[in-house]
C-alpha cells in the first residue's frame, strides 16, 4: 500500500448472490411477458387441429418445396421449449450474458407454435413471409438510417415521411421522363437532400425547434407533392407518371443458396443499396473520423467545439447525407417497387421509420432489426388474413402496431437518445 | 405569439441574460413578436403566390406567348394571385359567417394543440393527439346517439365520455412510459393506428352503424347531446370550451401544484425526483390530462357540427395540433392564437378553392410555409431588415427527445 | 414561350350554350384525384361541361368537417345542380336540399336507397356493382390457370365489399356451371371476412398484399382499394404475364393506362355517365328524383372492353359472359350480396 | 509564448462580466487567477479560447494582434484549455475523447484506434496518470475524468495552457500529481493560467497572481502573501478562513444505517454493507475519493437509488423502502452532489427553485393551488438571509453563478425544520467568501440539534466542518476517525489504506499540500 497514487478506477463486480433491484424489476417484467407469451403459445398448441401444417420454403409454385409437419406435436414441442426458455429467464438459470438469447429462443418458439396453429391443415408460404418482410422493411430501414444519421448528429428528424414523399415523387417523375433507373435514384437522393437541406438550414442556422420543423416539413412535402401532382402529373400521367420499376438482379452464387438465396439475393439494386447502407452507416458512424465527430456533436457539441470541430458543419453534412438515404427510401415507393406516384402514397411509413429508429436505440443495426420486426408483423397479418384464421381481420390489422407497443414496453424499455438530440448549438 | 417566456420549459444551451433589456426599438416585446409573425405571414404569402402563378392555367397560357405580350403574363399572374388571396381573406375574416367558420375550424385545433402543449411542458412528445381524439370521439358519439337523456345532462355526459376516452388512450402512454420507460413517440404513433382501425371496426358493428345503413357511418347524436350553436353559424359552444380549456391549462401549469410538478419534471426530471416528486406520476398525469384535452377535441367533432362518427372524424387535427402547439411555443395563449391562425387558414383555404379553384394542397403548402417562417424569426429578420431587434430571438422552444 | 397571342374569339372555344347553368360538385374527403368514385364522378361533371356547355364549380373536401361548409358554399354560388359524392355527404346534401328547394341535388353512391330520406330535389345515383363483379368473377374463374383467383379491399366497407361479394359469387357460379373448383382467395362472402390492406393510400402495401395472394396461387387479382389497389396491378405487371388483374370503378385501360397490359377487363361503375345524365336532365328541365340504380341492364355498370385481352379470352368464355349478363339482367341468375342497393 | 490581453470586455445583457481586463502572461510562468464566484474568470478564459467573443479589447500573441473566433483558432495559436465544466463526451471511451478533433486515420478516414490507444498510454505513463484508454468516460470517477481532460489539453502541445478549476474534484494526492505535471510543463516553456479557489494551491505553485473582482482586475499579489490577504483581496473584506465552531454536543442517534448495500446499474457493488450512525447535533463527514460509493450512499438515504439490502432509520422510524417524498417529509434535508443535474431546475426562477420540494406544503400550496405571492415572499426572505446574488427572484437560476446556485439549494433545504441534513460537496467550486458563509450556516444547523452528514472529497472542508470522519473506499467504510486526523493520513485511507497503515506511510512520505 505504499503507492499512494493508486486510485480506484475499477469496482469489484457485485457478488452474484445479490441482484440490483433495477435488474430484478427488469428480469421480472421481461420474464413475465415471456411467460405470458410462452403460455399463449402452449395454449395455441393445445387447440391446434390435428393434421399437417405445410410450409412453403421457396417462393414460386405452391406445389413445390413444401415442408409438411404434424401441426400439433410440433406446436406442443415448440410451446414447451418456449416455456422452458421463459422459465429459465425468470429464474435466471442462464448467465446474464446469454439471457438475451432466451428471449430470441422464446420468440422463435412462439412464432413457430403460432404458425403451426394458424397453418394447421393449410399451406403457409414461409419464403413469401420473409420476402414480404423485406418489402415492407426496406423503406423503413432506409428511413430509419436517415434518422439515425441526423439524430446522432443532434438534429431530430421527424420529417422522414416528407423526405419519403418527395423522393417517391421525384423518382417517379425522373424515371418517367428519362427512362433511366440510375437517373431516377440519383434524382430521388438529390430531392431527399433538398428536403434535408431545409431541415438543416432551419434547424441549424435559424434554430427552429426541430420537432415543429419536422412536422411542418411533412405537411410541406405532402402539400407540394400533392399540388404538383394535381397540377401536372394528373394531366400528363403518360409522360410524367409512368416510371419503370427496377427489376430484380440475381447475384450469381449467393442467389442460389437454398431458401435464403432467392429471398436475399434476388432483389433490386435498391434493396442491395439498403443492405449496403446499413453496413456503411454502421461502419462510418463507429469507425471513421467523420462518424466520431458526428456522434460527438450529437452528444456534446460544446465539447466537440472546444477541440476545434466545426459543430454546425458536421451537423450539416450528417443531415444532408441522411437526406440521400431518405430520398432513396422514398424511391422505393415508386421506382423501387410500386411504380407510379399517387398522393400521400407513403401513408405514414416515415413515422413508422421514426419509431423504428427509436426502438432500435439510435443504432443502425437496431433500427434495421426494428424495421424488420415491423415488416415481419405486417406481412404476417396480411398472410394470415388470406389463410383465414379465427383471429378477426380487424384485430389482425392492428396487430403490427400492438406488437410494436408490446415489444417496446416489454423488451426494449427505456432508451436513451443522443444527449444533444434536438438542441441547436448556439455560440455567443 | 405569446410573450410568456419565463415559463418556457426549454433553455437554450447558453442561459439567456438575466437582465430585461428594453427592445432596441422601444416597442414592447409582444409588439415586436407580433410584427415579426406578421412579416412571416407576408413572406409565406409571397411563396404561395409563386406557387399559384406556377399552377395557374391562364398564366400558363399567357406564358406560351410571353415574348409577344409579356404584360399578359404579368397581369394574369397578378389577377390569379389577387383573386386567390382575396378569397382567402374573405373566407377567413370577411364577415360574420366567415369568422364563425374560422372559429369553428379553430375549435378542435386549440384543444388538440393544448393536448400536445401540456405533454410537451412535461417533457413528453405527444404525437398521439390523433388517436386520443378518435377514442374520445367514439365514446362521446356513442353516448350521444345510443343514450337518450334530457338536455344538458346528455351533453355533459357525452362530453365526459369523450374526456374519459381520450384520457384512457393518453393514460396508457403515460403509464407505459412511467412503468417501463417505453418511449412515448413510438407508443403514440402506434396507438394512433390502433385507434383508427378500432374505429373502422366499430363502424361495422351494429352498435355503431346507423340503422338501415350498411355504410360505416353512425347515427347523428341526439340534439340534446349537441353543443348549442351560435345563431345560424356552425360555431358552437365547443369553441368556448376550447378557450376554457386554455384557461384551465394555463391555471394548471402556472398556478397549481400539479402543474408546478409537471413543469419541473419536464424541465429537469432528475432534480424533480431529487425534490421528492414522482416522475412516473407526472408522466401519467400529464398524459391523462393531455388525452382528455384531445378527447375534448373529439367531442367537438362529433357533438359540435352535426357530424356523425365516420372513419374520417379526426381528419388531420391530431397532427395539425402538433404544429399548432409548437407554433404557440407550448403556452396556452400561444396555442390559442396559433389555433386561430390555422382555423382562419383552413376556412379561407376552402373559400379560395371554391372561388378560384386553387387546390387545397396549396393551402397545405401555405400553412407549412407560414409556420416555417413564424418559427424562424431570424430568417424573417434577414429578409425584412427594417424589423426592430428583439432580445432572445434565438432558439424558439429548443428542445429534444431528452426532456 | 414565343408563340403569338391567341385571338379573343378562339379563347372561349367549345360549347357555351348553357353557360348560365351552373353544375357543381362536392367531393368527400378522398378528394377528386382518388382514382375512384370522386374522380369518376368529377369526370361526369367535366363531360357535362364539354357536351352541354354548362359552367362548373367544384369543392374538394379535405375532411368530414368540410361537407356542410362546401355544400353551403355551392348553394351560395347559385349552383343549379349540386352533386355530392359518397355516402358521407348524405346528411349535408339532404340538409342543404331541404333548405334550398329550388336547387337540385344529386348524390352519388348514397348507400342503401330504402332508408334514404325523401326530398323533392335530390336524385340518388346508386350502382349495383355486385352484378358486374359477378361477371368479373366468372371471367376470372374462366381465365385462371391455377384454379385460384384473388381479391382484396382497402377498408371493409360496403362500397368495397359489394365488389368482392359479386366476384366471389361469380366464381361460385362458374364452378357450378362448369363443375370446376376455382377458389377465391381474400374474400369469403358467406362469412364476410377477407383480406384488406387497411387503407386506400399505401400503394406499396397494396402491392405486397396482392403479392401474398399470388404466392398462394392466385393468378387473377381483383383489387378494390383505390390507389392502394393500383399496387395490385403493379404486382400483376411484375409477374411478367403470369398474373393478370381486373380493375374497378373505371376502365383501367383509361384511368391507369400503364397497367392495360395486365387488365382482363374492369368493372366500371358509370358514375360519370349518370352524373352527366343527371345534369343534362336538370338542364333540360327533366330532372326527377327517382333513384337511379346503375345496373347491367341500363349499362350503369358492367364490364369494360377486354382491350389487349380481346384476342386472348376464348370466344366461348366471352359468349358465356354475354349470356350470363342477360341472365343476371333477367334475374334468372340471382345475386345474393346484401350490399346491393335495394331500390325503394 | 508571450500573451497579452488588453481591455477585454464582455457583457451579458446589462451585466458586465469582464470590464476592460488587462492581463499579461509571460512564457513559462504559472499565472493564477483568483476571484469570487461570478467574478468573471471563466468568461475571460472563454474569450481567450474562442468560446465567447469579446465586446471589445484585443488579444496579442507574441506581439501580434490575433482574432480568436473559435476554439480551433485558439488551438491554432497554441492555446489549450481544461474547462471548468467537463468537455468530455460521456458515452465515448477515454481514447475516443482524446483523439476527438485530431484523429489519426487510416486511408479513407478510418480511425486509427491503435494509435490513439498508444497515445493515451504514453501520456498517462509520462505523467503518471492511470487511465484505461478503453473505459467509457461515463463509467469512470470524476477525478479520472479530470485527468482525461488534462491529457486532452496536453496532447495539443499547447504553449499556453488554461486550467479552469481543475482541482475541484481531485484528491490531495491527485492535486500533487497535477502540480508536478504543471512544473514539468513550465520547465518546457509552457505558460499556464491556473484558476482555483484553493488558496493553498495558489501559494504552492503560482509565479504570479492576478485577482479579479466583479469583472475588473483589482490587483496583483505575490505567492508569498498569506491566505487571509489573498482572500481579502478577492472578496473585498476580511474573511474568516477558520469556522468558529464549538465542540459538538451529540445527542441521541438520529440516523442509523445498518448493512446498507447498493448495487449500481452496471451490477457493481457501490455501497457494501455499510453501518453508520449520526447523532443529533454532530457533523459526520464521509470522506472518500469520488466514485467510492459516497454518492450512492447519500442517494440511498434519500431513496433515490434502490437498495439491495440493509436498513435505514431516522429517529427510530424505519425509512427503508419509503419514497423520496416521505423521507423529505420525515425531516431530511438534501443537498445533492451535482447541483446542476439534481439540485435545481435551471429554467425555473430562483423563487420557484427555493420551494422545489416545499411547494405542496403550506403556505406555498393550498389544496391544488399554488400561492405565488407566498412563494415570492419566501424568495425575498431567503435571498436576503443567504445573500444570494441575483438580479431578481424571477430570473432563471441558470443565470446565476455557481456559488449562488449552490446557495439557492442550501437555502431551500435549510428553510424548514430538519432532523437530518445530508449535504454532498456542499461547497464544491464555491469561493472562499461563500464557503465561510455556508460553513457557518451548516454549523449553526448542527448547533440547533440537527444531525448532519456531509459527503466531501475536500479535506479542508472535512477538517473545517466535521466532528467525526468516516472514510469510504470501494463501497466500504474503512474507518471512522476523529476530525483532527492529519490530512495525509486521511488521504491514504481514502486510497484504501487502513487507519494503521495510513499513519505509518503518511509520516514517511509527506505530500506537498499536506505539509503546507
Ligand atoms: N415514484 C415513481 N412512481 C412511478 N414511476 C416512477 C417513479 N420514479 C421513477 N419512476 C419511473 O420508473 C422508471 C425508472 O426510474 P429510474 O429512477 O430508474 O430512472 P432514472 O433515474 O430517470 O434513470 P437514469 O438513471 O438514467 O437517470 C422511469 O420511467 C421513471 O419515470
Ligand atoms: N452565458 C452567460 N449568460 C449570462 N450570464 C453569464 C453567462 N456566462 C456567465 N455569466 C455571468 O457572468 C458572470 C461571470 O461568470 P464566470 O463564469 O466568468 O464566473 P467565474 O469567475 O468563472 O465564477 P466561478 O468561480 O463560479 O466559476 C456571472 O455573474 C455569470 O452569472
Ligand atoms: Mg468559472
Ligand atoms: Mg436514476
Amino acid at each position: 500500500m505504499s503507492d499512494t497514487t493508486v486510485q480506484d478506477t475499477v469496482r469489484e463486480p457485485a457478488p452474484a448472490a445479490i441482484e440490483a433491484p433495477a435488474d430484478r424489476v427488469r428480469r421480472l417484467r421481461v420474464g413475465g411477458l415471456m411467460l405470458v407469451f410462452a403460455l399463449i403459445g402452449l395454449g395455441l398448441a393445445i387447440v391446434t387441429n390435428g393434421g399437417k401444417a405445410t410450409f412453403q420454403l421457396v417462393s414460386g409454385d405452391l406445389q413445390n418445396n413444401l415442408l409438411g409437419v404434424p401441426a400439433q406435436p410440433v406446436a406442443i414441442f415448440l410451446g414447451l421449449l418456449g416455456l422452458v426458455a421463459a422459465g429459465a429467464y425468470v429464474v435466471r438459470r442462464v448467465p446474464q450474458k446469454y439471457s438475451g438469447w432466451l428471449a430470441v429462443v422464446l420468440g422463435i418458439c412462439f412464432i413457430g407454435a403460432f404458425l403451426c396453429w394458424a397453418a394447421a391443415g393449410k399451406t403457409f408460404p414461409l419464403a413469401n413471409q420473409f420476402q414480404g418482410t423485406l418489402n415492407f422493411a426496406t423503406p423503413l430501414i432506409l428511413g430509419a438510417l436517415a434518422g439515425v444519421l441526423c439524430e446522432r448528429a443532434g438534429v431530430i428528424n421527424i420529417a422522414i415521411e416528407g423526405q419519403f414523399l418527395v423522393g417517391a415523387f421525384t423518382a417517379a417523375v425522373v424515371s418517367s421522363m428519362t427512362g433511366s433507373a440510375t437517373a431516377a435514384l440519383i434524382a430521388a437522393a438529390v430531392s431527399g437532400v433538398l428536403m434535408a437541406s431545409l431541415l438543416a438550414v432551419f434547424s441549424i442556422k435559424y434554430l427552429v425547434n426541430q420537432v415543429v420543423l419536422g412536422v411542418v416539413l411533412v405537411v410541406f412535402a405532402s402539400g407540394i407533392t400533392g399540388y404538383l401532382f394535381d397540377q401536372f402529373l394528373q394531366e400528363d400521367a403518360e409522360n410524367l407518371n409512368t416510371p419503370t420499376v427496377l427489376s430484380a438482379v440475381k447475384i450469381p452464387g449467393l442467389g442460389d443458396i437454398p431458401f435464403v438465396g432467392p429471398i436475399l439475393f434476388n432483389q433490386t439494386i435498391l434493396v442491395y443499396l439498403t443492405y449496403l447502407a446499413v453496413a456503411v452507416v454502421t461502419f462510418v458512424l463507429f469507425q471513421t473520423r467523420w462518424g466520431l465527430r458526428v456522434r460527438a456533436v450529437g452528444e456534446h457539441p460544446k465539447a466537440a467545439d472546444t477541440v476545434g470541430i466545426r459543430v454546425k458543419r458536421v451537423r450539416y453534412s450528417a443531415v444532408l447525407w441522411a437526406g440521400v438515404l431518405a430520398g432513396l427510401g422514398g424511391a422505393f415507393f415508386t421506382v423501387g417497387y410500386a411504380g407510379s406516384f399517387s398522393k400521400e402514397m407513403t401513408a405514414g411509413n416515415g413515422f413508422i421509420a421514426l419509431a423504428a429508429l427509436i426502438m432500435g436505440r439510435w443504432h443502425p443495426i437496431g433500427a434495421m432489426v426494428a424495421a424488420l420486426f415491423f415488416g415481419f408483423a405486417t406481412q404476417l397479418q396480411s398472410q394470415l388474413q388470406i389463410i383465414q384464421t379465427p383471429i378477426p381481420g380487424e384485430l389482425l390489422l392492428m396487430a403490427p402496431y400492438l406488437a410494436t407497443v408490446i415489444a417496446v414496453a416489454g423488451l426494449v424499455g427505456r432508451v436513451r437518445a443522443p444527449k444533444a438530440d434536438g438542441e441547436p448549438y448556439v455560440t455567443e | 405569439m405569446s410573450n410568456d417566456t419565463t415559463t418556457e420549459p426549454a433553455q437554450p444551451p447558453a442561459p439567456a441574460s438575466p437582465v430585461k433589456e428594453p427592445a432596441a426599438s422601444g416597442l414592447p416585446s409582444w409588439a415586436v413578436q407580433g410584427l415579426v409573425s406578421l412579416s412571416a405571414i407576408v413572406l409565406a404569402l409571397v411563396v404561395g403566390a409563386i406557387l399559384i402563378i406556377v399552377g395557374d392555367d391562364e398564366v400558363k397560357a399567357a406564358v406560351a406567348y410571353f415574348g409577344a405580350a409579356p404584360q399578359d403574363t404579368l397581369s394574369a399572374a397578378l389577377t390569379a394571385v389577387g383573386e386567390a388571396y382575396k378569397a382567402l381573406a374573405v373566407g377567413a375574416l370577411g364577415g360574420l359567417n366567415p369568422i364563425a367558420e374560422s372559429l369553428t375550424q379553430a375549435t378542435p385545433l386549440i384543444c388538440g394543440g393544448l393536448a400536445v402543449s401540456l405533454a410537451f411542458r412535461t417533457g413528453l412528445f405527444n404525437i398521439g393527439a390523433q388517436g386520443q381524439l378518435i377514442i374520445g370521439a367514439i365514446l362521446a358519439a356513442y353516448v350521444g346517439f345510443a343514450w337518450h337523456l334530457p338536455p344538458v345532462l346528455h351533453l355533459v355526459l357525452a362530453i365526459v365520455a369523450g374526456l374519459i376516452g381520450g384520457a384512457i388512450w393518453g393514460g396508457v402512454v403515460g403509464l407505459l412510459k412511467a412503468r417501463t420507460g417505453a418511449h412515448e413517440v413510438i407508443v403514440t404513433i402506434m396507438l394512433n393506428y390502433v385507434a383508427i382501425y378500432l374505429l373502422q371496426w366499430l363502424l361495422t358493428t351494429t352498435a355503431f352503424k346507423r340503422p338501415g345503413r350498411e355504410d360505416p357511418i353512425s347515427p347523428i347524436v341526439d340534439s340534446n347531446a349537441q353543443y348549442p350553436q351560435f345563431g345560424d353559424t356552425r360555431l358552437h359552444v365547443g369553441f368556448l370550451l376550447s378557450l376554457l380549456a386554455a384557461v384551465f391549462v394555463w391555471w394548471l401549469l402556472n398556478r397549481s401544484t400539479i402543474g408546478f410538478e409537471l413543469r419541473a419534471v419536464g424541465a429537469n426530471a432528475d432534480a424533480s425526483r431529487t425534490a421528492g416528486m414522482s416522475v412516473g406520476r407526472a408522466y401519467l398525469v400529464a398524459m391523462v390530462v393531455a388525452g382528455a384535452l384531445a378527447g375534448l377535441a373529439g367531442t367537438q367533432q362529433v357533438l359540435g357540427t352535426d357530424l356523425p362518427l365516420t372513419d374520417g372524424v379526426a381528419a388531420s387535427i391530431g397532427f395539425d395540433a402538433i404544429t399548432v402547439a409548437l407554433l404557440g411555443r407550448g403556452t396556452p395563449l400561444g396555442t390559442v392564437l396559433a389555433g386561430l391562425l390555422f382555423g382562419a387558414l383552413n376556412a379561407g383555404g376552402l373559400q379560395m378553392q371554391l372561388q378560384t379553384q386553387t387546390p387545397l394542397t396549396l393551402t397545405t403548402v401555405l400553412q407549412a410555409v407560414i409556420v416555417l417562417f413564424v418559427a424562424a424569426p431570424a430568417l424573417v429578420r434577414s429578409v425584412f431588415r427594417f424589423l426592430p431587434k428583439e432580445r432572445g430571438s434565438g432558439a424558439v422552444l429548443a428542445k429534444g427527445w431528452n426532456g | 414561350a414565343c408563340g403569338s397571342k391567341p385571338t379573343e374569339d378562339s379563347a372561349g372555344g367549345g360549347n357555351d350554350a348553357n353557360k348560365d347553368f351552373k353544375a357543381c360538385m362536392v367531393s368527400d374527403s378522398g378528394g377528386f384525384d382518388d382514382k375512384s368514385f370522386n374522380q369518376t364522378s368529377y369526370k361526369g361533371l367535366e363531360d357535362a361541361v364539354k357536351s352541354l356547355g354548362v359552367t362548373e364549380a367544384k369543392a374538394e373536401s379535405k375532411s368530414d368537417n368540410d361537407y356542410p361548409t362546401n355544400m353551403q358554399a355551392m348553394v351560395t354560388q347559385k349552383c343549379n345542380i349540386i352533386v355530392g359524392v359518397g355516402f358521407k355527404l348524405n346528411d349535408s346534401t339532404f340538409e342543404a336540399a331541404k333548405a334550398n328547394t329550388s336547387v337540385k341535388f344529386a348524390l352519388v353512391d348514397p348507400g342503401d336507397l330504402a332508408t334514404l330520406p325523401k326530398a323533392d330535389n335530390v336524385k340518388p345515383l346508386a350502382f349495383n356493382t355486385a352484378q358486374s363483379s359477378f361477371l368479373a368473377g366468372y371471367l376470372a374463374a374462366g381465365m385462371s390457370q391455377t384454379g385460384k383467383v384473388g381479391t382484396f379491399g382497402g377498408i371493409k366497407i360496403p362500397t368495397v365489399t359489394i365488389f368482392m361479394d359479386g366476384y366471389a359469387e361469380g366464381v361460385r357460379y362458374y364452378n357450378q356451371a362448369k363443375g370446376k373448383n376455382v377458389t377465391v382467395l381474400g374474400w369469403d362472402d358467406a362469412k364476410q371476412t377477407g383480406l384488406f390492406a387497411g387503407d386506400f393510400e399505401d400503394k406499396a402495401k397494396g402491392q405486397n398484399t396482392a403479392q401474398n395472394l399470388i404466392t398462394q396461387g392466385a393468378d387473377i387479382i381483383f383489387p378494390v382499394a383505390g390507389p392502394a389497389g393500383l399496387g395490385g396491378l403493379q404486382a400483376a405487371k411484375a409477374s411478367n404475364g403470369k398474373v393478370n388483374a381486373i380493375w374497378v370503378d373505371t376502365d383501367g385501360c383509361e384511368s391507369a393506362a400503364e397497367y392495360c397490359s395486365v387488365l382482363l377487363s374492369s368493372v366500371f361503375k358509370g358514375m360519370d355517365v349518370s352524373v352527366q345524365d343527371a345534369i343534362k336532365a336538370a338542364v333540360d328541365d327533366k330532372f326527377d328524383t327517382t333513384p337511379y340504380v346503375g345496373t347491367l341492364e341500363n349499362n350503369g355498370t358492367g364490364l369494360s372492353p377486354y382491350h389487349e385481352f380481346d384476342s386472348k379470352i376464348p370466344a366461348e368464355l366471352k359468349s358465356e359472359i354475354d349470356q350470363l349478363k342477360k341472365d343476371l339482367i333477367s334475374g334468372k341468375v340471382p345475386v345474393a350480396s346484401k350490399a346491393q342497393p335495394k331500390a325503394s | 509564448m508571450h500573451l497579452e490581453l488588453s481591455g477585454l470586455t464582455k457583457s451579458f445583457g446589462s451585466l458586465v462580466a469582464n470590464d476592460h481586463i488587462d492581463l499579461v502572461i509571460e512564457p513559462g510562468e504559472i499565472h493564477c487567477l483568483l476571484g469570487e464566484n461570478g467574478a468573471g474568470k471563466s468568461t475571460l478564459m472563454n474569450m481567450l479560447y474562442g468560446l465567447l467573443q469579446p465586446d471589445s479589447g484585443e488579444i496579442v500573441v507574441d506581439g501580434e494582434k490575433v482574432a480568436i473566433t473559435s476554439p480551433s483558432d485558439a488551438i491554432g495559436h497554441g492555446i489549450g484549455m481544461v474547462h471548468q465544466h467537463f468537455m468530455l463526451v460521456p458515452v465515448f471511451t477515454v481514447a475516443e475523447n482524446i483523439m476527438l478533433g485530431r484523429e489519426n486515420t487510416h486511408p479513407g478516414g478510418v480511425l486509427d484506434r491503435k494509435k490513439a490507444h498508444a497515445l493515451v498510454s504514453e501520456l498517462s505513463d509520462r505523467y503518471g496518470f492511470e487511465v484505461d484508454p478503453e473505459a467509457l468516460v461515463e463509467d469512470i470517477p470524476v477525478g479520472v475524468q479530470q485527468r482525461v481532460e488534462i491529457i486532452k489539453a496536453l496532447t495539443n502541445d499547447a504553449r499556453v495552457l488554461i486550467l479552469d478549476e481543475p482541482t475541484a474534484v481531485l484528491t490531495p494526492a491527485e492535486i500533487d500529481e497535477l502540480i508536478t505535471v504543471m512544473r514539468q510543463l513550465k520547465e518546457n516553456g509552457t505558460s499556464i493560467v491556473f484558476i482555483t479557489h484553493k488558496l493553498k494551491e495558489v501559494k504552492a505553485i503560482a509565479d504570479k497572481i492576478t485577482v479579479i473582482r466583479r469583472g475588473k482586475v483589482v490587483g496583483q499579489a505575490e505567492p508569498s502573501a498569506s491566505e487571509e490577504e489573498l482572500a481579502e483581496l478577492m472578496v473585498g473584506r476580511a474573511v474568516d478562513l477558520v469556522v468558529d465552531k464549538e465542540p459538538a454536543q451529540p445527542g441521541a442517534p438520529v440516523l442509523t444505517i445498518e448493512g446498507l448495500t447498493v448495487i449500481d446499474e452496471r451490477g457493481f457493488t457501490a455501497v457494501d454493507a455499510v453501518d453508520l450512525e449520526v447523532r443529533a447535533g454532530e457533523i459526520l463527514a464521509v470522506a472518500g475519493v469520488q466514485g467510492n460509493g459516497q454518492t450512492e450512499l447519500a442517494e440511498a438515504l434519500l431513496g433515490l437509488t434502490p437498495i439491495a439490502a440493509g436498513k435505514i432509520s431516522l429517529d427510530g422510524a424505519d425509512l427503508t423502502g419509503r419514497s423520496t417524498r416521505d423521507r423529505l417529509d420525515a425531516g431530511i434535508g438534501y443537498v445533492p452532489e451535482d447541483r446542476g443535474h439534481d439540485g435545481f431546475v435551471g429554467s425555473f426562477t430562483v423563487a420557484e427553485n427555493l420551494v422545489l420540494d416545499l411547494f405542496r406544503n403550506e403556505p406555498f400550496g393550498r389544496g391544488l393551488s399554488l400561492r405565488t405571492d407566498e412563494i415570492d415572499k419566501n424568495a425575498h426572505a431567503r435571498i436576503e438571509e443567504f445573500d444570494i446574488r441575483t438580479q431578481g427572484a424571477d430570473l432563471p437560476v441558470s443565470s446565476l453563478s455557481g456559488g449562488n446556485q449552490q446557495k439557492v439549494v442550501l437555502a431551500r433545504e435549510l428553510s424548514r425544520p430538519l432532523k437530518l441534513l445530508v449535504a454532498s460537496q456542499p461547497t464544491r467550486g464555491v469561493d472562499v467568501g461563500s464557503i465561510e458563509f455556508l460553513h457557518t450556516r451548516i454549523v449553526k444547523e448542527r448547533d440547533q440539534g440537527t444531525a448532519v452528514l456531509i459527503v466531501s472529497t475536500e479535506l479542508d472542508e472535512i477538517a473545517a466542518l466535521s466532528d467525526r470522519v468516516a472514510v469510504m473506499y470501494r463501497g466500504k467504510v474503512v474507518g471512522v476517525v476523529p476530525s483532527d486526523t492529519p490530512r495525509d493520513e486521511l488521504g491514504l485511507m481514502m486510497a484504501g489504506a487502513s487507519k494503521r497503515e495510513a499513519e505509518v506511510v503518511a509520516t514517511e512520505n509527506p505530500t506537498t499540500l499536506g505539509t503546507i
